[in-house]
């Protein structure tokens, strides 16, 4: 693990990318653990609406409350829909992918119409449904952002899975008469890693602009609490009047997703130079 | 050929699959039509009002027959009526399909437009500065959302320039094309630009495995040009994962860009299918969930189709 | 066939496109480019009862009287009318000069057609509540509607101010084309309707109520209100609606816009569920009302685009909100209330809030959380779609909601639903006593103006007092206007009649 | 003569500044217009890369040439250096004056553009022919290269052609233009032994007519004896010696190239055959495998509805034994069957009829009695497991636990098969390919089995690591009285470990014996024409004889079942198949040239 380490840091994008997930991490952490200049929920409405001063770095939001907290709590908050969401959506792909890579014929083709049907289906309607039926809240953007996701998971491990069913150390595990599920979590599930991992990386990126697009028509994270989806989205109508609520957060999120992309690219060179060609 | 056939076979099953899944799911959503008419005033009614207005509505039905009604509706190509618009659910799809269509189009002309000459020529300039600087537009194309673009863009012209495409109601290409032009070109500049970073990214990589291939190499020792061995040799057969990526990107597309359509006041599929939601309109959800995920599944077979254009070894199957 | 209405629907596009045809196009002197953010859901004026839908109709048909600025009771379709002695007759006299869009001019069995129609169970109409009290209704000549009461009912008037009580030719009621075919008797005639996108009105040249200053109106439908401001900056709109206060406040900084600001009677109230512990302690809802700080919600959510209101909005019977329970911010007392209740502790419950709907509803919650933190009360906020919203409400699913609820020209036809034994939304108030429900009686009865303003001020602090709801703060109305747009008058209850009086420079 | 070219003091390296690679040391040599000069050397030995220089492609490859002059005397008679050309003037001598071919021709053609593009592309870029002209230049190259009924294939893609007619078509683009000078990169490596035969044979032919100067690159030095004028010997990118191709194998006088032609395993018709046991008479001891009608069949379907029109009959009625400590190898070309047979008995393709049974007198628990090594030492270990779990799989796999005795028993395999002790922590991509062969052999042996299957085990490995890998098995198998099947279709290799010898064609064996006997005396035509084409040492300048035989498909309608088999026994462990032979029926036909 430390070659990689090291390989990471030398590639270009990779340093970068790294660095900026890195500081949102400890941006994230630090914010749940209450460590932000104000307490992003504490309303000083008379100080409501100024812009960036020595007391409010960022300024403060119409409720007199303090944008560079609420911003460390909103990167904790997205990143907390971001990895539940894309962590759920990859352990759901994986499986399927995995399995029907494995079983083919009738399981794998009812699974790929399956993702067919979710891919076909306006991601808008499938998370008001999960909004309606399990109510509004955190919990419900992360399922409807991870049944968004999993079908392009499915894809993703699909194809490597099957063209590494082919190679000989699946056959060679075979004629030792290793359990099925051996051969699918030692030999299949590690060598799926690499690809994986890229797809996570891009797919993290993706959340954060999905999560994004939910709260702007209402559906994403519930208020008082912030993600920077809605802190975007609350900031629409005051832009001209304060344009920096919507600076702030929307850099924050270029930012973020910006990371995740050179994070990902560098994981895909690092990783697997071969394994692109096989991605199907 | 009979590759193709296999795939439409496919075509009811998701088609029937997806007809479950959005008959089901507005269903389940509470609130129904009524309440989405009369709001607060709902209650009001005396229950023979609202059981007038259930029949009405078409709600008094049982689930079941209300499905089976509709579904055999559906085979003789009536997706039944639509309350809010008092017309059959296919006109109203059809009058708002030609904005949507023309806005993916657009989007997705921009994109590779502009996408897979970038990339292709960041391939040749590896890991040079130029390479770089091709690498780091296509990523900040890809890490704003749209929706902050299109903002931007409008507050821009308006605030800027006092002008501004003409929003709220779609003017058709064949009766004015410059208004057409100036009123989409924007929306679909919105919508492109991370689609453009996309195809950048990935048409470079594809171009740079392709280069390391041995027939690039006998292009070369054939004496072919450096063009040559790029857009002759190299392109076409980099093209396929292009073609996969524009494919999904297309499908989404030809669903309606909601927050776009939303921000630049078009009455596209998206919104229509966001206002279906919103009023409750049972046929209208199904009609155009429907149409959208038809739309997905034909883009899907088109993929496949250029697949097949693209790389004999499909079309042709084993060997002679 | 399940949907029974096939038929009529289908028939309704060929009727549209053949409007386009009957009405040649004449050649528009001035039309007005109009845009607003909501569109209308349908055209029967007797089932609509949404906002936006009412806008609309409010131009194409006509009730027999209309409210004026300071909802004055004006004649519309009636040029006079009275009650008998005892109130129990309300007969009006109709203008000849009367007629609908299709040229049949308006008779009194028009009238009673329409009413009938209203009265109908089978036909849904949200509204029929106003009107329980017609028993009979006698057309002497064609142009006298005696209307015969079961008992003396002083707000039937206003409540015949109302679309939902427009009237609509008899034919079209006989040929059931009332939802799909807009023909009413109102200064504009519907040429074109693009639902969610775009509608074209055409002046109505032989309207009783006198020409129109402008031959057409251009509307359309631009979701997002920031568009709306861009495409008034654009100078591609002459005329707009708006409804979020964030977006109206920054018209006048731009050259050339002009404000059109106008206190509603919709008002904006914490409805409170009497019914769960422990909002049924009356001591726990009065605590409540005096840690709410009325004002500061409205100066941080709406920009103090408003006015602090008790529960009747109207001008005739609005009370002085200094004279009302707690209506000036006190946390002691509201911290000693709670002491007394038992909850010195406080406790935690959920609000609901539609998203949207108001635009400000999200950011008048989180004030409010914030403000009853104070005196240890936790508040969970649970945003919900509309519909979902709407759904949860009527069944009266939540400890409190966030609601922006419509107000009426007449004290009784506002809250007889709400505070009377046999209200229809008795489930969603879930709080009645006899003082409310005789003083709600009497108001209706009585004839003369100075004492039912006695009552109904008496039921104002009635209300106040045991605060089943936390009254808040009426808003404004806003249409954003460019310069050349001259004559528009706004009302109170946010109709847009006034456009038939604009004329364009 | 003159000079064609003349190489002094090449020197190529890859990567830029403080990572740069040299990889040939100084290379000189020269090459007489029309003369033949044979390059060869392991891999690693810059064989491949001095070709790559001489047409500048190894800058595309990210190698860069450091020092030395290449002088190439064009057509036109003047004489420029190479190594310092610009790239618009390469352009021109690439593919004009000097053509290549490569060893992958699978993959060395544009699989999107029809083989008639491809070609006609070399006549428009050098020749400036276009359309009707170019068309007609394209179909007598086709024929010059001996591709039946050129027309049609002129419309065919790279994946509708066999291997070796894809080799002959880019012979046929190579030699467009008529070019000085032909560059050959191990061309028939990934080939049949009789295709082959036919590219060689094709080559030199085509040699004499054109007059072309041809440089061909091998590890095989039968190739170098049938072809080469001129050898010069390649380790770690330097000349180690060079001269004319007769001194250089008779009087060899580097210890490498000594090595090369005496260690290195060299078919000699049966002379070095193993003889180390006796075949004792069938009734002394039982075979430790016994095969009896071992048939695989693939169902064959077509059109939408998937309808079945018969069957792929990969493996038709085979039987056969091996005794303990016996070897029988099995042998022959691609489509014959070989490794389904193989394959099958490992249970990784399912017999559709016939029985096989192996003796195993160690305690029978799960464990696995027969164990396969595969051929690509690269692909046959997961990347991602260290060694210690790579050899704990088939324990595992047999139910047992990793307890100190498994553990003991992978030091002393590990040891016994020469890879170093620290190695059970390493992964996979840090072992060299032969080490990784020993990897596969110890893994297999975990087991302690008694067959041990090896398909192609070592036809991917360099010669000289061929040679130790199978002394190796030799002793393991005295040692452990293990019975090899060794499928292979190299028959230097079969002579080196087989005892006895199974001849396979189209899925039935049509010749099977003691090795000496079957080597030695073929006695049917098709194992008589597979060793005719085995280039060896003693055929020098060997004029081939150009057949163009095509590969028998095994498609068989539905219920189709072979004629009973006959067999002539012809010695004392020697039998011929002489009814039911599909060789007889297969009507292919000496190509009559002109």
């Amino acid at each position: 693990m430390k070659a990689f380490f090291q390989s990471l840091l030398r590639h270009p994008s990779g340093r970068i990318g790294a660095a900026i997930v890195l500081l949102y991490i400890i941006v994230a952490l630090l914010s749940q653990a209450g460590l932000t200049p104000y307490d992003p929920l504490k309303q000083f409405r008379i100080e409501r609406l100024q812009g960036a001063t020595l007391a409010h770095w960022m300024g403060t939001d119409m409720f007199g409350r303090d944008v560079l907290s609420r911003l460390m709590i909103g990167i904790g908050q997205s990143f907390l829909v971001a990895f539940s969401s894309v962590g759920l959506a990859a352990v759901i792909g994986t499986l399927l992918g995995l399995t029907a890579a494995w079983f083919g014929h009738l399981w794998d083709g009812l699974v790929m119409r399956l993702m067919d049907v979710l891919l076909a289906f306006p991601a808008i309607l499938l998370a008001l449904l999960f909004i309606a039926v399990v109510g509004p809240g955190t919990f419900t953007s992360i399922l409807a952002i991870a049944f968004v996701y999993t079908p392009i998971f499915t894809r993703v491990v699909r194809g490597p899975a099957l063209s590494i069913k082919t190679r000989d150390f699946v056959d060679a595990a075979r004629s030792f008469g290793s359990s099925t599920s051996y051969i699918l979590t030692r030999h299949l599930m590690l060598n799926l890693v690499a690809p994986l991992t890229v797809q996570v990386t891009l797919a993290l990126a993706w959340s954060l602009l999905t999560e994004s697009g939910l709260s702007f028509l209402g559906l994403g994270t519930q208020p008082p609490n912030s993600s920077l989806g809605l802190m975007l989205a609350d900031s629409v109508n005051l832009m001209e009047m304060a344009p920096w609520l919507l600076i702030f957060p929307a850099l924050a999120v270029m930012l973020g997703i910006l990371g995740f992309n050179l994070l990902g690219d560098a994981l895909r060179d690092i990783l697997d130079p071969r394994m692109r060609r096989v991605v199907a | 050929m009979n590759y193709l056939i296999r795939r439409l076979v496919t075509f009811p099953l998701v088609m029937f699959g997806v007809s479950v899944l959005v008959f089901v799911a507005i269903r389940l959503v509470p609130g129904d039509s009524i309440t989405a008419m009369l709001g607060t005033e709902a209650g009001l009614l005396t229950p023979e009002q609202r059981q007038s207005l259930a029949v009405y509505f078409g709600l008094d039905q049982g689930w079941f027959s209300q499905y089976w009604r509709w579904l055999s509706g559906v085979f003789s190509g009536n997706l039944g009526i639509s309350v809010t618009y008092g017309k059959p659910v296919l006109d109203v799809i059809l009058e708002r399909f030609p904005l949507t269509l023309e806005l993916a189009v657009l989007a997705m002309v921009i994109a590779l437009g502009i996408g897979l000459p970038l990339g292709v020529f960041a391939a040749t300039r590896n890991e040079k500065r130029s390479d770089l600087a091709v690498r780091i537009f296509a990523m900040i194309g890809q890490s704003t959302p749209s929706f902050v673009i299109g903002l931007l863009i409008i507050f821009a012209l308006s605030a800027g320039f006092g002008i501004l495409p003409a929003m709220g109601q779609f003017v058709p290409f064949l009766e004015d094309p410059l208004g057409n032009l100036s009123q989409l070109i924007l929306p679909a500049m919105t919508l492109g630009l991370s689609f453009t970073a996309s195809v950048t990214r990935i048409s470079r990589s594809a171009v740079l495995d392709v280069l390391g291939d041995d027939y690039v190499r006998t292009a070369r020792a054939k004496g072919a040009p450096k063009a040559r061995v790029i857009w002759r040799h190299a392109l076409p057969n980099a093209l396929i994962p292009v073609v996969t990526l524009s494919g999904v990107e297309f499908g989404y597309l030809l669903g309606g860009a909601v927050l776009v359509e939303q921000i630049f006041a078009l009455p596209g599929l998206g919104r229509l299918v966001l206002d279906a939601i919103l009023q409750r309109d049972y046929a209208l959800v199904q009609g155009s969930v429907l149409f959208v995920a038809l739309n997905f599944m034909i883009v899907n077979l088109l993929v496949d189709l250029t697949y097949v254009m693209l790389d004999p070894r499909i079309r042709l199957g084993g060997r002679a | 066939m399940t949907y029974g209405f096939t038929r009529k629907l289908l028939g309704s596009a060929a009727i549209v496109a053949s409007i386009l045809v009957a009405t040649a196009a004449p050649s528009f002197a001035a039309t007005l480019k109009m845009a607003w953010a909501q569109d209308a859901t349908g055209l029967d004026p007797h089932k609509q009862t949404a906002f936006s839908s009412i806008r609309l109709l409010e131009l194409i048909y006509e009730p027999l009287v209309r409210l004026d600025a300071d909802l004055k009771t004006v004649p519309a379709i009636a040029t006079s009318w009275s009650f008998s002695e005892d109130a129990k007759t309300l007969t009006f006299k109709l203008d000849p000069k009367a007629k609908f869009h299709n040229g049949a001019p308006v008779t009194a069995a028009d009238v009673k057609a329409s009413f009938t129609r209203i009265l109908d169970q089978a036909t849904g109409a949200a509204a029929r509540a106003n009107y329980l009290s017609i028993e009979a209704m006698e057309t002497p000549d064609e142009h006298t509607i005696v209307f015969k009461l079961s008992q003396p009912d002083v707000p039937l008037l206003t409540a015949m101010g109302s679309i939902n009580a427009a009237i609509v030719p008899a034919s079209e009621i006989a040929a059931g084309k009332i939802g799909t075919q807009a023909v009413g008797s109102g200064p504009f005639k519907l040429e074109k309707w693009e639902p969610n996108a775009r509608e074209t009105l055409v002046v109505n040249s032989d309207w009783a109520g006198g020409k129109p200053g402008v031959d057409g109106i251009e509307i359309r439908v631009l979701p997002d209100e920031n568009a709306i401001l861009a495409a008034l900056r654009a100078k591609q709109v002459d005329f707009a609606l708006l409804n979020d206060p964030l977006v109206a406040t920054l018209v006048p900084k731009v050259a050339g816009l002009t404000l059109n600001r106008k206190p509603v009677l919709a008002y904006h109230v914490l409805q409170l569920n009497p019914s769960r512990k422990p909002m049924t302690e009356l001591k726990v809802r009065q605590a409540i009302s005096c840690a709410i700080d009325r004002k500061d919600i409205l100066d941080t959510a709406l920009l103090g685009e408003g006015e602090v209101t008790g529960p009747l909005t109207m001008p005739g019977y609005r009370s002085d909100p200094s004279t009302l329970f707690c209506y000036s911010r006190d946390v002691e007392k509201a911290k000693k209330l709670m002491a007394d209740a038992g909850y010195a502790g406080g406790f935690s419950a959920t609000v609901i809030a539609a998203t949207g709907e108001p635009p400000t509803a999200a950011s008048e919650a989180q004030v409010i959380q914030s403000q009853l933190q104070e005196i240890g009360i936790k508040l969970d906020i649970k945003l919900m779609e509309l519909n979902v919203y709407v759904d949860t409400w009527l069944k009266g699913d939540f400890d409190m909601a966030v609601a922006l609820n419509g107000g009426r020209a007449d004290p009784y036809s506002m809250y007889n639903r709400y505070w009377t034994k046999a209200g229809n939304l008795q489930k969603v108030a879930n709080y009645i006593d006899d003082d409310l429900d005789s003083l709600m009686q009497k108001g209706r009865v009585e004839t003369d103006p100075a004492k039912r303003r006695e009552i109904f001020s008496a039921f104002d602090k009635h209300l106040a007092e045991v605060s089943p709801w936390i009254w808040l703060y009426t808003g404004y109305s806003y249409t954003a206007q460019q310069q050349n747009v001259q004559g528009y008058v706004p009302t109170p209850d946010g109709s847009l009649f006034g456009i038939s009086k604009i004329t364009l420079k | 003569m003159s000079k064609l070219l003349s190489v002094s003091g090449l020197k190529v390296g890859f990567g830029r500044g403080d990572a740069l690679r040299p990889v040939v040391h100084g290379v000189d040599f020269d090459l007489a217009a029309g003369e033949t000069l044979a390059i060869v050397g392991e891999s690693g030995s810059g064989k491949s890369v001095t070709a790559l220089s001489i047409n500048r492609l190894v800058d595309y490859g990210g190698g860069r040439i450091l020092d030395g002059r290449m002088d190439f005397l064009t057509a036109g008679g003047a004489v420029i250096n190479l190594a310092t050309a610009s790239d618009r003037r390469m352009e021109k001598i690439r593919g004009g004056e000097i053509g290549m071919i490569f060893q992958e021709p699978m993959t060395s053609l544009n699989p999107v553009l029809t083989i008639g593009e491809q070609i006609s592309e070399a006549f428009r870029l050098q020749r400036g022919l276009t359309g009707q002209a170019a068309r007609a230049a394209t179909l007598e190259a086709l024929e010059r290269v001996r591709i039946a009924d050129a027309a049609r294939r002129l419309g065919y893609y790279p994946h509708q052609l066999s291997g070796g007619m894809l080799q002959r078509v880019m012979i046929a683009m190579a030699l467009a233009t008529n070019p000085r000078l032909l560059i050959a990169d191990e061309p028939t490596t990934a080939l049949d032994v009789s295709v082959q035969a036919q590219i060689m044979a094709l080559l030199a032919e085509l040699r004499r007519e054109t007059g072309t100067g041809l440089i061909f690159i091998t590890h095989d030095m039968g190739l170098v004896a049938g072809i080469a004028d001129r050898v010069m010997v390649m380790k770690e990118g330097q000349v180690v010696e060079q001269g004319p191709l007769d001194r250089i194998l008779d009087h060899p006088d580097h210890p490498y190239t000594q090595h090369l032609l005496k260690a290195v395993p060299h078919f000699s018709g049966g002379r070095h055959v193993r003889r180390d046991h006796r075949r004792a008479s069938a009734g002394e001891t039982t075979p430790t495998l016994k095969v009896e009608g071992m048939t695989v069949r693939f169902p064959a379907t077509a059109g939408l509805l998937r309808r079945s029109i018969g069957a792929i009959h990969a493996v038709e009625s085979v039987d056969f034994d091996v005794m303990p400590g016996e070897t029988l190898a099995i042998v022959g070309e691609s489509g014959s069957g070989k490794s389904t047979t193989a394959r099958a008995l490992l249970g990784l393709v399912k017999p559709s009829r016939g029985t096989f049974s192996v003796l195993d007198e160690r305690p029978a628990n799960r464990r696995k009695p027969v164990q396969m090594v595969f051929q690509n030492p690269y692909a046959s270990l997961n990347p991602r497991l260290d060694v210690e779990s790579l050899l704990a799989e088939p324990v595992l796999a047999s139910g047992e636990r990793v307890d100190a005795a498994v553990r003991a028993r992978m030091a002393a395999l590990l040891e016994r098969v020469g890879l170093p002790a620290n190695s059970i922590r390493r992964y996979a991509h840090e072992f060299s390919g032969g080490q990784r062969q020993r990897l596969c052999i110890a893994r297999a042996l975990m087991v302690n089995p008694a067959v041990l299957v090896l398909d192609e085990a070592v036809s991917a490995l360099d010669v000289s690591v061929q040679a130790k890998v199978l002394d190796l098995l030799i002793d393991l198998q005295n040692e452990m009285k293990l019975a090899y099947l060794f499928v292979s279709h190299d028959m230097a290799v079969v002579e080196r470990i087989a005892h006895r010898v199974a001849v396979l064609y189209a899925g039935r064996i049509v010749e099977i014996g003691a090795a000496q006997a079957v080597l030695s005396s073929p006695q049917h035509a098709y194992t008589r024409r597979l060793i005719a084409a085995v280039p060896t040492m003693e055929r020098r300048r060997e004029i081939f004889e150009l057949d163009t035989a095509t590969i028998p498909t095994l498609l068989r309608p539905p219920g189709y079942e072979p004629p009973q088999d006959h067999w002539r026994v012809c010695g004392e462990d020697h039998q011929v198949r002489i009814e039911g032979d599909p060789y007889k029926d297969q009507n292919h036909v000496a190509d009559a040239r002109r």
